[in-house]
């Protein structure tokens, strides 16, 4: 027995070693990001869309660099920090200059952290890191540094669309705010406050709070505040079944105004609104769906649908990740060298299919894009999300939003 | 890897005179040695990380163990004590100036007394008795603690966490810890020292006590020792090498968050000690390597390992409570007896079909599973280093075969094999 | 007269309505072997209990040498030189017979809750619960699991935990319930050797071994002492015929 | 003051949803010693059942079929699981339902996946009962209030006018005298397992439409079951009953009302120091009652634990 939990222990670390052997001639990006566990159902279908990217985007054009693939690397980090930065280890040491990941900003901060350190101490062995969701603001302000990209609007920005489209609405006098307590709902909070007060002075906060994220069983009596308060709207960035279960209350306990939010769309969430959210939820996107951008995005949608009957594009921005990481890889004519791809990235202008330009802002790695409002409906629905008929319908446009928003960040180039 | 360590505290080593002494430091100095030549064998930094994270777990788990097996204190929230080491570490990284005075290697020290500071004020409540009291408290103390980690920001971070950089220490020997390779022997020579001390104080008189109140506190305290004492003393010792292990942790990811305060977090060091064995000194050793390996590797080959896992701890406790430290010193008596050569024979004919009828089953899981829920179209897939399509018949047929030919020849011989097991353990077999 | 042992005032004990033990005042001098004997459900273990702070008492004292225990956890009694065994066997089955001593021989000697020494680095506690080990007549069973033992065994064992610590009042309860003659006289003579010197106060059943060993008796019945006195007085008396020795003398015969 | 009335119906609702749970908890606990830390799984399988039951045969087949199904594998489970590992003792038997615990949820996950799915309210209740303010009662909650009060009556005749339950109630007592009556012991322990199990399910199949049927919905619920059990006292239904009405209404009023601790401190006469800013008790002074509503149960059984570790309602200590 000792001699085989030696041996279970050799073949399993060589089995890590090994790995890096095989397919050397492909462009590996690891997707580091929780695949088993309560938030497994967002990882997977954000995985899906990055191989489906990948395969449709780049290996199916021949790929770049005169016909190298890209490749998917699957790592699940269970949504914890500590798995993440073993994993992120395990992806350097097979090869892997690419570290995909958006599910929690407290797992990208440890991971930018960690790149950045590693970079500095490993030269030979840089990483770049593709942020495709993670919309913590201090990501590309006070944490910001050169390795770290961000593919998504972050949090003020999409707040800053999402009172523009408040802003007109006259009838609108009172709002609560509510969010996770965790640095998200905090940002959202703070920036749902400050555009409020620079947009519509008149608007009175009617309430502003968190709560524990991911603890809440029922949200009746949060949603009993809120209807108590006389609030017209509801300010959340809840995602998960912290948004659903907050939605589906409010709803059900009387609240008769608009939810504006970020993330309730796809993953089942979709689905299980139904009915109850038409019309009533908000939600800010970027990348047009219903109606569809461009013909090439609907021929993309459908052989997305083709290959995955049960899954959504609800992240269309992971396929700019990898135009855009494609694009820079062809013109700094090399994958290896990660700085030379990075300084391509910085400041690219890229024509996105899903609708207007995305421009990597060179001074703190920001993506600057089009941001829509969409309202969960089941009309003029083309592509619905979980099958269940209904899908977001884009009602209005911010074109690049936040352009010009200031930033603290200090990049340090090499 | 040191399950060489086959000494069991069940039994005293009564030997005192020279001469023995060199027989019990044995699996030490082997321990030390492969230590020090694992990062020869596996050179590449993601084991090296790995190993590194087995070491922390060793660690934790030998002082979980403290409690659980050596105390009988069942703690659902043993992750704060660990967690809180971690993160007085952490933030004595960012006290620049004072940080900058000392080396790397004496941080977990730190750890280890915060630790123990929260175990001191927690244990003068928690031990007055075992059992569900003291579970039941455990676990209020640790959903308490996890929630103040999003709560009080000042202290733990919040979901972010705490960051550092090590580095920062002063360099130790001219080390400054840039690479995982430094930091893993900063940790062996932790867990070396963790071991070999926890291992001493299980022979120490209230070592031995902690024994004595779990099996039978009433007859304790008929001995003159307060059972509520006793346990104090274990729970604040186990606390201070839970803060090791947090301290460790720190060091080696320079980041500590809420997770590692959490109640999952207690939850799995409880698992990976009852896998290993609580019954043994050794065991929590061999559950934290087998866990590690489960949770890092297994998980990089398939989407189901926390399946697997679960069915490998249901089945250990349903068939060897000893955990798998207890399935090695069932041997013992047999090799006592000179007979243990007689079981490779039937071992063989029964667990090679065993193994191979389980990795069928594994196949057919992972085969569902895929035809489940892959992509439309996504037909292959590939399983032990073959590639093949999922929904051909062929695939199905040779999985279901394999399954039901190994598990059925290992049922054929497992009389045998049971008849082998008793045979090896009888005659003049002390019982 | 010097300071006895052990001397009970007034106590009593009720669970709930039921009055267990309805004033008992009695005195045990050094050095004494004193049984008390009674039918089932005197309140015979209920008094062991009370002495030794299993359970508080209602009301009344309990003093060890001159000193009251009231409000005294048992292991501070224990310290305080009162030692008992118990009437269902009571040791420590996963470990050794000679771990078993070990334990009872800490305290004793002074180890505390230590962590500082090694127990198998000390001679004195190895040397003294081989000694022990030897009185009991187990040292060829040292380092099996003491569960392991025979029932006999485990009752030697222990009263040797009982008398390891080098208490001056022991207290044993029922050490011959349920043991075959043979094994009922090697106990006995075994409980004469290890307490020479010392007090005893012992519940026993079997007439055989209280007249053989007891200085005096005291007769408990219905939570009362009906009668204390020298073995011979005791068994004359004829309230304690009638209530009790008749019918236990006639069963052992 | 409406919103008082509100949260005291909201509170009974939650508080008795956890009733349900607890009480089949309570009566496995105090019978077989055993933590079952997979009875929110089978809270979680009953809600996963009835959806799909309900997919075929409607809501009001699932709330029938889905709860007996769920008490047939509880008491599966105990045959041929537990009852083999009891003989190891109470950890062993603690482990085996953990990894129970994580084997349902992957299972759950693996016939399922990982996204929440889409069971609702049926439409016969979906509709607004009355409206206290603005605030609407939905008639789902009623329908939850009345199920569980049945529940409670038929379980209270059950144990206290039925043979079965006298034994029941015997052996919550004193397990070893039941036993040495004569009485089939393991088959009880069987029997209790299933009831107390299908009573979760029963909870899951009626608080999945509404708290939403996902595959982290039994770790979400966690270990709030236990923090009942040890508040109300092993053992006693009255105790469970009235530890999750308390439990209902602490956590629903403490969310309902933004009580900042600094409000607290100083009504209490400490005044707030001057410069929080830096402080390391800045985030004590700003804690707010619905940031710590969850935890509230926790602290409350902490107390309890130490002056009183029987419970509002237990005899007996473990």
């Amino acid at each position: 027995m000792k001699k085989f939990t030696k041996l279970s222990a050799v073949s399993a670390l060589s089995l890590v070693i090994g790995a890096s052997a095989a397919f050397a001639e492909n462009i590996k990006i690891a997707f580091i990001d929780p695949l088993s566990g309560p938030f497994a159902s967002t990882g997977t279908n954000g995985l899906h869309q990055f191989e489906f990217a990948a395969d449709y985007m780049v290996n199916q054009k021949g790929g770049v660099l005169g016909g190298t693939n890209f490749e998917i690397v699957a790592f699940d980090n269970k949504i914890s920090p500590k798995e993440s930065l073993i994993q992120l280890q395990v992806a350097i040491d097979q090869g892997i200059r690419y570290i995909a990941q958006g599910n929690s900003s407290g797992v990208a901060n440890a991971l930018t952290e960690a790149i950045e350190k590693h970079n500095k101490r490993n030269p030979d062995s840089r990483v770049l890191f593709l942020n495709y969701a993670a919309v913590d603001p201090a990501l590309t302000n006070e944490k910001c540094n050169f390795w770290h990209f961000r593919f998504d609007a972050n949090a003020d920005i999409k707040m800053d669309a999402l009172t523009d489209v408040m802003a007109k609405d006259e009838s609108m006098k009172k709002v609560y705010i509510i969010g996770q307590d965790y640095s998200f709902g905090k940002a959202v909070a703070a920036a749902a406050v400050k555009n409020l007060g620079e947009k519509r002075p008149d608007v009175e906060i009617v309430g502003n709070e968190l709560h524990p994220i991911g603890k809440v069983k029922d949200f009746t009596p949060y949603s009993r505040k809120i209807v108590a308060s006389g609030a017209d709207a509801i300010i959340t960035g809840n995602w998960g079944a912290d948004m659903l279960g907050l939605g589906k209350s409010a709803i059900e306990n009387g609240f008769d105004g608009p939810i504006f939010t970020y993330y309730a769309a796809g993953s089942g969430i979709t689905a299980a609104f139904g009915e109850s959210g038409k019309g009533r939820i908000r939600l800010i996107s970027q990348g047009g769906i219903n109606p569809i951008a461009t013909e090439e995005a609907r021929a993309t949608y459908e052989a997305f649908e083709a290959k995955y009957p049960e899954g959504n594009i609800d992240q269309s921005r992971i396929f700019n990740v990898i135009g855009m990481l494609s694009t820079a890889i062809e013109a700094a004519g090399t994958a290896d060298d990660v700085v030379a791809v990075a300084k391509q990235l910085e400041g690219m202008e890229y024509d996105s299919q899903w609708g207007g330009k995305v421009f990597m802002r060179p001074q703190d790695h920001q993506i600057i894009q089009d941001m829509n409002v969409g309202v969960h409906t089941d009309e003029n629905i083309d592509f619905d999300y979980d099958n269940s008929g209904f899908g977001v319908y884009t009602e209005s446009t911010v074109t690049m939003a936040s352009m010009d928003s200031p930033t603290t960040c200090d990049m340090k180039r090499p | 890897m040191n399950d060489e360590l086959t000494t069991d505290p069940s039994k005293p080593s009564q030997r005192m005179r020279a001469g023995s002494l060199s027989l019990t430091l044995t699996p030490w100095i082997v321990a030390a040695f492969l230590l020090l030549v694992l990062p020869f064998v596996f050179t590449n930094n993601s084991a090296i990380t790995i190993m590194n994270q087995m070491w922390i777990t060793v660690i934790f788990a030998l002082a979980y163990n403290m409690l659980l097996g050596q105390g009988g204190m069942l703690s659902f929230g043993h992750a704060v004590y660990a967690g809180v080491g971690g993160f007085a570490c952490m933030h004595i990284m960012n006290m620049s100036d004072f940080f900058a005075m000392f080396p790397l290697p004496v941080l977990p020290l730190f750890g280890g007394l915060f630790g123990m500071g929260l175990a001191l004020i927690v244990g003068s409540f928690s031990t007055r008795s075992a059992g569900t009291v003291f579970a039941m408290i455990s676990l209020g103390v640790g959903e308490l603690i996890a929630a103040c980690s999003v709560i009080i920001v000042a202290f733990f971070g919040g979901e972010e966490g705490i960051s550092g950089d090590r580095t920062y220490a002063m360099p130790f020997f001219g080390n400054e810890f840039l690479q995982p390779i430094d930091v893993y022997y900063l940790t062996s020579f932790w867990v070396l020292l963790s071991a070999a001390l926890m291992y001493l104080w299980s022979r120490t008189p209230v070592g031995r006590m902690a024994n004595a109140v779990r099996d039978n506190p009433e007859r304790a305290q008929f001995l003159g020792y307060s059972s509520r004492w006793v346990r104090f003393y274990s729970f604040v010792a186990s606390g201070f090498f839970a803060g090791v292990a947090g301290g460790l942790f720190g060091i080696n990811y320079e980041i500590l968050t809420e997770e590692n305060l959490n109640t999952a977090s207690s939850g799995v060091i409880l698992l990976v000690t009852f896998l290993g064995g609580v019954g043994f000194f050794f065991g929590p050793i061999i559950g934290a390597i087998v866990f590690t390996l489960l949770q890092t590797v297994l998980s990089l080959q398939t989407e189901l390992w926390a399946f697997y896992v679960g069915a490998l701890f249901l089945a250990t406790v349903m068939f060897f409570p000893g955990g798998l430290a207890g399935i090695l010193m069932m041997h013992v008596p047999a090799i006592k007896l000179g007979k243990a050569g007689g079981l490779v024979r039937p071992y063989i004919k029964t667990l090679v079909p065993a193994l191979i009828g389980i990795l069928g089953l594994a196949a057919l899981v992972e085969m569902t599973f895929h035809v489940r829920h892959a992509a439309t179209g996504d037909n292959e897939m590939t399983l032990f280093w073959t590639t093949f399509d999922s929904h051909a018949i062929l695939p199905w047929i040779i999985a279901i075969g394999v399954t039901v030919v190994g598990l059925g020849l290992a049922r054929a011989t497992l009389p045998a094999m049971k008849e082998a097991w008793s045979e090896a353990n009888s005659v003049g077999g002390k019982l | 007269m010097s300071t006895p042992a052990l001397e009970l005032t007034g106590l009593k004990k009720s669970f709930g309505k039921a009055e267990i033990i309805r004033g008992i005042d009695l005195s045990i001098g050094k050095a004494e072997r004193h049984a008390i004997i009674g039918p089932n459900g005197a309140g015979k273990s209920t008094l062991f209990n009370l002495i030794t702070a299993r359970f508080p008492p209602t009301s009344g004292t309990v003093k060890l040498h001159g000193e009251d225990l009231a409000g005294l956890q048992p292991f501070q009694i224990n310290r305080r030189g009162l030692s008992r065994s118990f009437q269902i066997t009571n040791i420590f089955p996963a470990m050794t017979v000679f771990e078993n001593v070990r334990c009872a021989l800490l305290w004793a000697q002074g180890y505390k809750y230590s962590f500082w020494n090694l127990v198998n680095r000390s001679r004195s506690l190895t040397e003294g619960a081989d000694a022990i080990l030897d009185q009991i007549n187990l040292l060829a069973r040292r380092d099996l699991p003491a569960g392991m033992l025979s029932y006999a065994e485990q009752r030697a064992l222990e009263i040797g935990i009982t008398i390891a610590g080098g208490a001056d009042v022991i207290m044993l309860d029922e050490p011959t319930a349920g043991m075959s003659h043979s094994e009922t006289d090697y106990i006995t003579d075994l409980i004469l050797k290890v307490t020479a010197g010392k007090t005893l106060i012992m519940v026993e059943h079997d007439m055989g071994v209280v007249f053989g060993l007891a200085d005096r008796i005291s007769v408990l019945v219905y939570g009362e002492i009906i009668a204390t006195g020298k073995p011979a007085d005791v068994r004359a008396d004829p309230k304690v015929q009638e209530a009790y020795l008749g019918a236990a003398l006639e069963a052992e015969h | 003051m409406e919103l008082i009335l509100v949260n005291v119906i909201d509170g009974l609702v939650t508080g008795l949803l956890l009733f349900m749970l607890s009480a089949g908890l309570t009566l496995i606990f105090s019978m077989m010693g055993v933590l079952n830390f997979a009875h929110a799984s089978f809270y979680m399988l009953g809600a996963y059942f009835a959806y799909q039951i309900s997919l075929a045969l409607g809501f009001w087949m699932g709330l029938l079929v889905a709860p007996l199904i769920v008490g047939v594998i509880g008491a599966g489970v105990e045959r041929y699981g537990l009852r083999r590992v009891h003989q190891y003792g109470h950890v062993p038997e603690l482990i085996f339902t953990f990894g129970l615990a994580l084997l349902i949820e992957e299972m759950v996950q693996f016939v399922w996946g990982k996204n929440t799915m889409p069971y609702s309210v049926p439409e016969v209740l979906n509709f607004t009962a009355f409206s206290i303010g603005a605030n609407s009662i939905p008639a789902y909650k009623i329908f939850m209030i009345f199920t569980s009060v049945a529940i409670f009556i038929g379980l209270l005749f059950v144990l206290n006018k039925t043979r079965v339950g006298m034994i029941i109630q015997a052996a919550l007592s004193y397990p070893r005298t039941v036993e040495a009556l004569g009485h089939n012991v393991p088959l009880i322990f069987m029997g209790v397992f299933g009831v107390g199990t299908a009573l979760a399910g029963v909870a899951g199949v009626i608080a999945g439409p509404v708290l939403g049927t996902f595959p982290g919905m039994a770790f979400v619920l966690g270990s709030i079951v236990f923090v009942t059990i040890v508040i109300g006292g092993l053992g006693s239904l009255w105790g469970a009953l009235v530890a999750s009405l308390m439990i209902g209404w602490i956590t629903t009023f403490a969310k309902s009302y933004n009580v900042q601790m600094s409000d607290i401190l100083n009504a209490v006469g400490i005044s707030t120091p001057e410069n929080l800013g830096n402080s390391v008790f800045r985030d004590l002074w700003t804690v707010t009652s619905p940031q710590i509503a969850d935890i509230l149960p926790y602290i409350l059984m902490v107390l309890i634990l130490i002056f009183r570790p029987a419970g509002l309602f237990g005899k007996r200590e473990s």
